[in-house]
């Protein structure tokens, strides 16, 4: 009975998770762990992965197989395979909701959208050009607007007449910000108005790659009812945040890891994973 | 013996001052305010808060000038100029001489070129993208996890500053990041920073003829080791005046007193005097 | 052979042209000429006696401080690039700059130049892009006589038809040998890095083409008994990077991340033709004749008879190529339009396909490495 | 209000409207089988005269754009292409109407036929190359190009004109094929006939916003004026049609009557207009009561005011001339700076608006260098502003604002401060 480990080095959080497979079974996850990221990628991993072990009750040497992922992956020195946090998601999102067509990931900088089949891998499209369609863009009007980030979903629930953003930067989509702001627009209307613009960015993105009719949401800005919403109103789809989302690029990477595992040491075949 | 004031609503802070005019010309009371969401309330803050500074009663204030993004929102206004016009005759007025202006704001950055009497004789902003404005910087500092005050001197400490491809004040980050997990020092990182900012805005500078005196306003003037870093690739010593970060207010005001109906020459001969005095 | 390989990247690499200085002070009195991509009649440039260079751009060696102000936002970088070389003085050493009708971008370069280096010359030529009808070679002939006219001008001595023969049978050679490396490429990638011959054939853009014949005979014969084994790696053609090059790193970069790069377009301007030129009757006629009817597909070259995405589909099928990758300039129109077309022939091809966007300035390199691993990760794992 | 005194409405612009409105009803008879037979073109040098040969009607996909453009209805076609693959980057003229063929919309709502041929009268805008070989691949109709040479030189060469003439024979014998009709020299010479009066008029036009004030607004009017131009120039309709308008104009000229009551500042613009903000853009010019005398843009369908017009002595090389070096957008970057130039002279300008649109590199790459020239070179004040003319996320309306208003408020100030030192 094999364990795995997928470690997720993020640019804000390192996530890790544990997971193990029995035979003829789905693996099923043992632990999770999460630590701030730092400059030293292997610390941040390491501390990620501690608590992830006491959290399973098991002792780093129990550990087969180490995969890491995201931005620090290649920072990591314990690792026996790194895997770019797109492939990851994709098999991640697959283990959390096996319908899943079409991923959809908001990070601070980068918005990715992802076509999966069976947690493959099929297209993918990143945010190359500007960085307004990203959690950042929320971030920044949260603060000019002055209203608290975890409240920010819940507030553009509330608006009546959304206000649409139309500037490509999101820096100057402050002063049109502003300018809603001037105009005595409310905060619910003009954060709705960034929602659904946020909406119509990832929606270009999801179409490039092909969104079939349900997307699974994954990422910090997730967490926000007022862009799942937006989203599924602009592009008209079943709009799924599976919970523990979070933790989707690292249980991704421990599943293929595992994967990689079984087929290094041919162990007995293990379940859905394979 | 006439009072006004200038009040520059930018797009992070709010800034307003009073001036007086008996005789010559004395700013008298300073007041900086966070904008926030509500920008008629921050104007009227500030406002206020010079007057009780001055120790006057508002209505002695004889003629308001707006400028700033927010300049049609100040409900006791009694006209508005852009920044550009006051950043320039503010800019004329402090530090007599000036004869190009570069203004590094939150989300502005502009380089204007002045005449004798403070007139804008031409001025270039940045494009419809912030790239290379002050908010690169604090974003910067926000990634490096240094406050925004220590970024400059830090910056000068470079020895061997990293190459900053990317004038996206959203996208530096990811720059940053991996230069960070590339081990780099954090003085050459933000020394790359600010170098990169100093070449974009003088390249955006360059459109319009850089002659001496060069003078910085805006917040940003007061980063020490952004100035350095214009001065480098300028090749030319820039200076900064006290009153860098209120040079709009203070232009505004300069307006308001012409506005209150002071004969136009004085102060046109003033700054022209100033000039000569100088040269 | 690692020193002809240093050798041809110091060239590509040197944005003050040493070698055109150095070749200039050994032929005193003869011009060096610069062209802009993608193509140009260097037989023609070379028969006048002159050194034909290819100026493209100066990557990520050279911080634009000036040509900001003379070309705004959504302008390629290697527009802007190329402007600040000349306004650095880079480009002192060259006399003559010719441009030709690729992009809109480019031809306003043309005039921009002029205007701010008046006592240079500057010429345009109209290359045809209607090859349908009956009149273009002749059209195009007149043309290249028009401009062989100014070149004699310049260098006091008017060009036979017999010199610019001759070229045409240097240049012949050299396509053949290029065309021969790119077989090497095609048939056992793991001989050859795509960076490596990058570099080969690009040295060409610098040299004389007698010199660079010889290095690329040279290479040929070493690589048959170079030893190296095999990678697991993707095929993939390389589409989108015939004007504006990408940086050696990303190169280099993309093989890393478990990829050979079979074919791709870099320096298109060098392999232009397909066969050789004809060397008989008349050399001039000749060389139009070949524009209208033996060049590559191209998106800055407009053939009705035979699309481009056609021309691709060949390239990939010729090839065997798992997958292509558009690696596209960053406000380059010509490979923005021509991405909509390729793309849905690609998918009707069931090959899979990745879109990279690059500008000559690239430090980092996380985020496109990210996304070429993710690629490959998508082909190769299940 | 100012939006009122800003705009001119006579009597000319209602029946420009309708005259375009007949056009767009004739193309939609067409799609339904009941119309002529129609040519696709793009604006500038096209040779509408050639199609009057086989009474035939242009099509101009430019034209569509824009109207979609200043019907706010741009956003959606442009977002439908880039939904297939169009860049973000890349001309949203075209994206908009790759759009409208994916989405079937129209701007008037009536039908747009399949052209009977795609003709690419290929003069400086590479763009129209590719432009019109996605139409191909899409419709499925026939296309072919007439490659013009572009202005390498300061006049066309004989070479050069030939090599046009030929083409535009070889286009005869193909639409004799396709259309199944006869081609009728009379009909192109008279049509061609048609066309020079027309220019003359126009060019008369343009002469009358020389004087001060200008009795029409030399970009925001004329724009209403240049449909017609393009369509129907090349028949009498057109002829009537530029007569009234001179008459009407030449009126308010004498009657001393200017776009604002008081004109206060005399600009030439340079570039096309934000067509997604067309009445926002006006007024930010009206509200300091700057009246523009002269503009590059509406010279984008022919080059007149300087004396060019067609010649029915020689229909096919003045044609020719006209696709070569006759319309601004197959003329090189310098001839146009002394376009301008010549404006700022005898049209009396106070300063240049430089109006740079993503979209259009043709227009757009170098534009700083234009600002160079003119405000270092030759003195005048220059303001470069950036937006565009199809895509409505590109025009940041606080920015814009702020630059206008400081670029008047430094000419005022430049203009008081010479009233004081008495210069």
């Amino acid at each position: 009975m094999p364990l795995v480990a997928g470690i997720d080095c993020g640019t804000g959080f390192t996530k890790a998770v544990i997971i193990a497979s029995e035979p003829h079974a789905t693996a099923r996850i043992v632990g999770r762990g999460r630590a701030k990221s730092g400059v030293d990628s292997n610390l941040a991993a390491s501390n990620a992965l501690r608590s992830a072990l006491q959290h399973a009750c098991i002792a780093h040497e129990d550990l087969a197989y180490v995969a890491t992922t995201g931005f620090g992956r290649y920072g990591v020195s314990f690792r026996d395979i790194q895997i770019t946090e797109i492939t990851s998601a994709a098999r991640g999102a697959h283990f959390l909701c096996p319908e899943t067509k079409t991923i959809l990931d908001i990070g601070s900088q980068t918005t990715r959208a992802v076509a999966s089949d069976h947690g493959k891998v099929k297209a993918f499209k990143s945010n190359d050009k500007c960085a307004a369609g990203s959690g950042m863009f929320i971030t920044r009007a949260a603060k000019y607007l002055e209203v608290p980030l975890e409240q920010v979903g819940e507030l553009s629930l509330h608006a009546t007449r959304p206000q649409p953003i139309s500037s490509i930067c999101a820096v100057l989509a402050e002063s049109e910000i502003i300018n809603h702001v001037s105009l005595g627009v409310s905060v619910e209307d003009i954060l709705r108005g960034i929602h659904d613009s946020l909406a119509e960015r990832a929606g270009m993105l999801l179409k490039r790659v092909g969104m079939g009719d349900s997307v699974t949401f994954i990422g910090g800005v997730a967490q926000q009812a007022g862009i799942v919403r937006a989203l599924q109103e602009k592009l008209k789809v079943k709009v799924t945040v599976p919970d523990g989302c979070e933790y989707a690029c690292a249980l991704g990477a421990s599943l293929l890891g595992l994967h990689r595992y079984s087929a290094v040491h041919s162990v007995t075949k293990v379940g859905t994973v394979a | 013996m006439r009072i006004t004031a200038g009040v520059d609503v930018g797009s992070t802070q709010t800034k307003a001052v009073l001036l007086r005019e008996n005789g010559d010309m004395k700013i008298i009371a300073r007041a900086l305010v966070d904008t926030g969401a509500n920008v008629q309330k921050a104007a009227d803050r500030a406002f206020r808060a010079c007057c009780s500074d001055a120790g006057i009663d508002p209505r002695e204030v004889g003629y308001v000038v707006g400028t700033g993004y927010g300049r049609y929102n100040i409900s006791f206004g009694h006209s508005q100029m852009t920044e550009i016009s006051c950043h320039a005759k503010g800019a004329r007025f402090l530090c007599p001489g000036t004869r190009t202006v570069i203004d590094m704001g939150g989300q502005d950055a502009k380089a204007i070129s002045v005449g004798e009497n403070g007139e804008v004789l031409d001025f270039v902003m940045n494009d419809k993208c912030a790239a290379g404005t002050g908010r690169f910087l604090a974003n910067a500092a926000e990634v490096m996890g240094i406050s925004l005050d220590e970024i400059g001197p830090l910056s000068l400490q470079a020895t061997r500053p990293v190459k900053i491809a990317t004038v996206c004040t959203v996208f530096v980050e990811s720059d940053i990041l991996s230069y960070v997990a590339q081990g780099k020092k954090a003085e050459d990182i933000l020394g790359g920073v600010h170098l990169a900012i100093a070449k974009r805005t003088l390249s955006l500078a360059r459109r319009v003829n850089i002659e001496a005196v060069v003078t910085m306003t805006g917040g940003v003037a007061r980063n020490t080791g952004m100035v350095k870093a214009l001065e480098t690739v300028l090749g030319s010593s820039i200076q900064v005046g006290a009153d860098a970060h209120f040079m709009g207010a203070v232009g505004a005001a300069l307006f308001a007193m012409e506005k209150l109906g002071q004969s136009f020459e004085s102060t046109v001969w003033e700054g022209a005097h100033a000039a000569s005095r100088r040269d | 052979m690692d020193k002809v390989l240093e050798r041809c990247t110091d060239l590509v690499q040197d944005i003050g042209f040493a070698q055109v200085r150095a070749w200039k002070q050994q032929h005193p009195g003869r011009a060096a000429v610069a062209y802009f991509p993608v193509y140009a009649p260097v037989e023609i440039i070379h028969a006048a006696g002159m050194l034909p260079v290819c100026v493209s751009g100066a990557g990520d060696r050279l911080d634009v401080q000036y040509a900001d102000a003379r070309f705004g936002s959504f302008i390629c970088s290697i527009i802007k690039t190329t402007t600040e070389l000349a306004l650095t003085g880079h480009l002192d050493p060259f006399d003559a700059f010719l441009f030709s009708s690729i992009c809109d971008s480019a031809r306003n370069l043309c005039w921009v130049l002029k205007r701010n280096f008046p006592d240079k010359y500057h010429d345009f030529i109209h290359l045809p892009q209607n090859p349908s009808s009956g009149a273009t070679a002749e059209f195009l002939a007149a043309e290249y006589r028009r401009v062989m006219a100014e070149l004699g001008g310049m260098s006091g001595r008017l060009i036979r038809d017999d010199d610019i023969a001759e070229s045409i049978a240097l240049y012949n050679r050299s396509r053949e040998l290029i065309r021969e490396l790119y077989r090497v490429r095609t048939h056992t990638p793991h001989r050859l890095a795509a960076w490596e011959s990058y570099v080969l054939v690009r040295a060409g853009n610098f040299l004389p083409v007698e010199e660079h014949i010889a290095i690329l005979e040279q290479a040929l014969a070493w690589l048959p008994q170079r030893s190296c084994k095999s990678r697991d790696s993707i095929r993939i053609v390389v589409e989108g990077s015939f004007c504006e090059q990408p940086p050696l790193e990303l190169i280099r970069l993309i093989e890393e991340a478990g990829c050979y790069i079979v074919e791709d377009d870099f320096t298109l301007g060098q392999r232009w033709f397909e066969s050789d030129v004809a060397t008989n009757g008349d050399p001039v006629q000749a060389l139009a004749e070949a524009y209208v009817a033996q060049s590559v597909y191209s998106s800055v070259r407009h053939d009705f008879r035979k699309p481009r995405w056609d021309g691709l589909a060949d390239k990939i099928r010729d090839t065997q190529a798992d997958a292509v990758l558009f690696l596209i300039a960053k406000f380059c129109e010509p490979a923005y339009f021509d991405y909509v077309p390729f793309k849905q022939t690609v998918e009707a091809m069931c090959i899979p396909h990745l879109l990279l966007e690059f500008e000559e300035k690239l430090f980092t390199f996380d985020r496109v490495r990210t996304e070429v691993e993710t690629f490959v990760e998508s082909l190769v794992f299940d | 209000m100012e939006k009122q005194r800003s705009e001119y409405r006579g009597t000319i612009h209602q029946r420009q409207k309708d005259m375009m409105m007949d056009w767009y009803a004739a193309l939609d008879r067409a799609a339904g089988g009941q119309g002529p037979p129609t040519v696709s073109m793009m604006i500038s040098g096209n040779c509408v005269e050639l199609l009057e040969g086989f009474e035939a009607a242009p099509i101009y996909p430019e034209v569509n754009a824009l109207q979609l453009a200043i019907r706010h209805q741009s956003l959606e076609p442009i977002l439908a292409a880039e939904d297939i693959g169009y860049a973000s980057d890349s001309c949203a003229y075209v994206k908009a109407d790759m759009g409208c063929y994916i989405k079937g919309l129209t701007p008037t709502g009536g039908k747009i036929p399949t052209p009977t041929l795609i003709l690419c009268n290929f003069v400086g805008c590479n763009t129209y190359l590719k432009w019109f070989e996605h139409v191909a691949k899409l419709t499925g109709a026939p296309l072919m190009v007439v490659d013009v040479p572009f202005m390498r030189n300061d006049e066309p060469s004989a070479a050069d004109i030939q090599y046009v003439v030929r083409q535009l024979h070889e286009v005869v014998q193909r639409l004799e094929e396709l259309t199944g009709r006869k081609f009728s020299y009379d009909r192109f010479q008279q049509a061609v006939a048609c066309s020079a009066r027309s220019e003359e008029l126009w060019s008369q036009i343009k002469h009358l916003a020389r004087s001060k004030p200008a009795p029409f607004d030399a970009y925001f009017d004329a724009i209403t004026l240049m449909g017609p131009l393009y369509v129907y120039r090349a028949r009498p309709e057109g002829v009537a049609f530029f007569e009234a308008a001179l008459q009407e104009l030449t009126a308010k000229r004498d009657a001393g009557q200017g776009v604002y009551d008081q004109e206060k500042f005399r600009l030439v613009i340079e570039g096309p207009p934000p067509y997604p903000h067309f009445r926002t853009f006006r007024d930010m010019f009206a509200k300091w009561k700057a009246c523009t005398v002269a503009s590059t843009y509406s010279t984008v369908g022919g080059l007149f005011e300087f004396g060019f017009r067609h010649d029915p002595e020689r229909p096919f090389e003045s044609v020719a001339m006209h696709m070569i070096a006759q319309n601004v957008t197959n003329r090189n970057y310098l001839q146009r700076y002394d376009q301008i130039r010549k404006y700022v002279e005898d049209w009396h300008a106070d300063g240049v608006i430089i109006h740079f649109v993503k979209s259009c590199r043709l227009f757009s790459a170098g534009q700083g260098d234009m600002r160079d020239y003119f405000t270092r070179k030759l003195g005048v004040p220059t303001l470069y502003i950036e937006s565009d003319l199809e895509d409505p996320r590109y025009f940041a309306e606080a920015q814009t604002r702020n630059r206008i208003d400081a670029y008047f408020e430094s000419l005022e100030h430049a203009k008081t401060t010479q009233a004081m030192v008495g210069v």
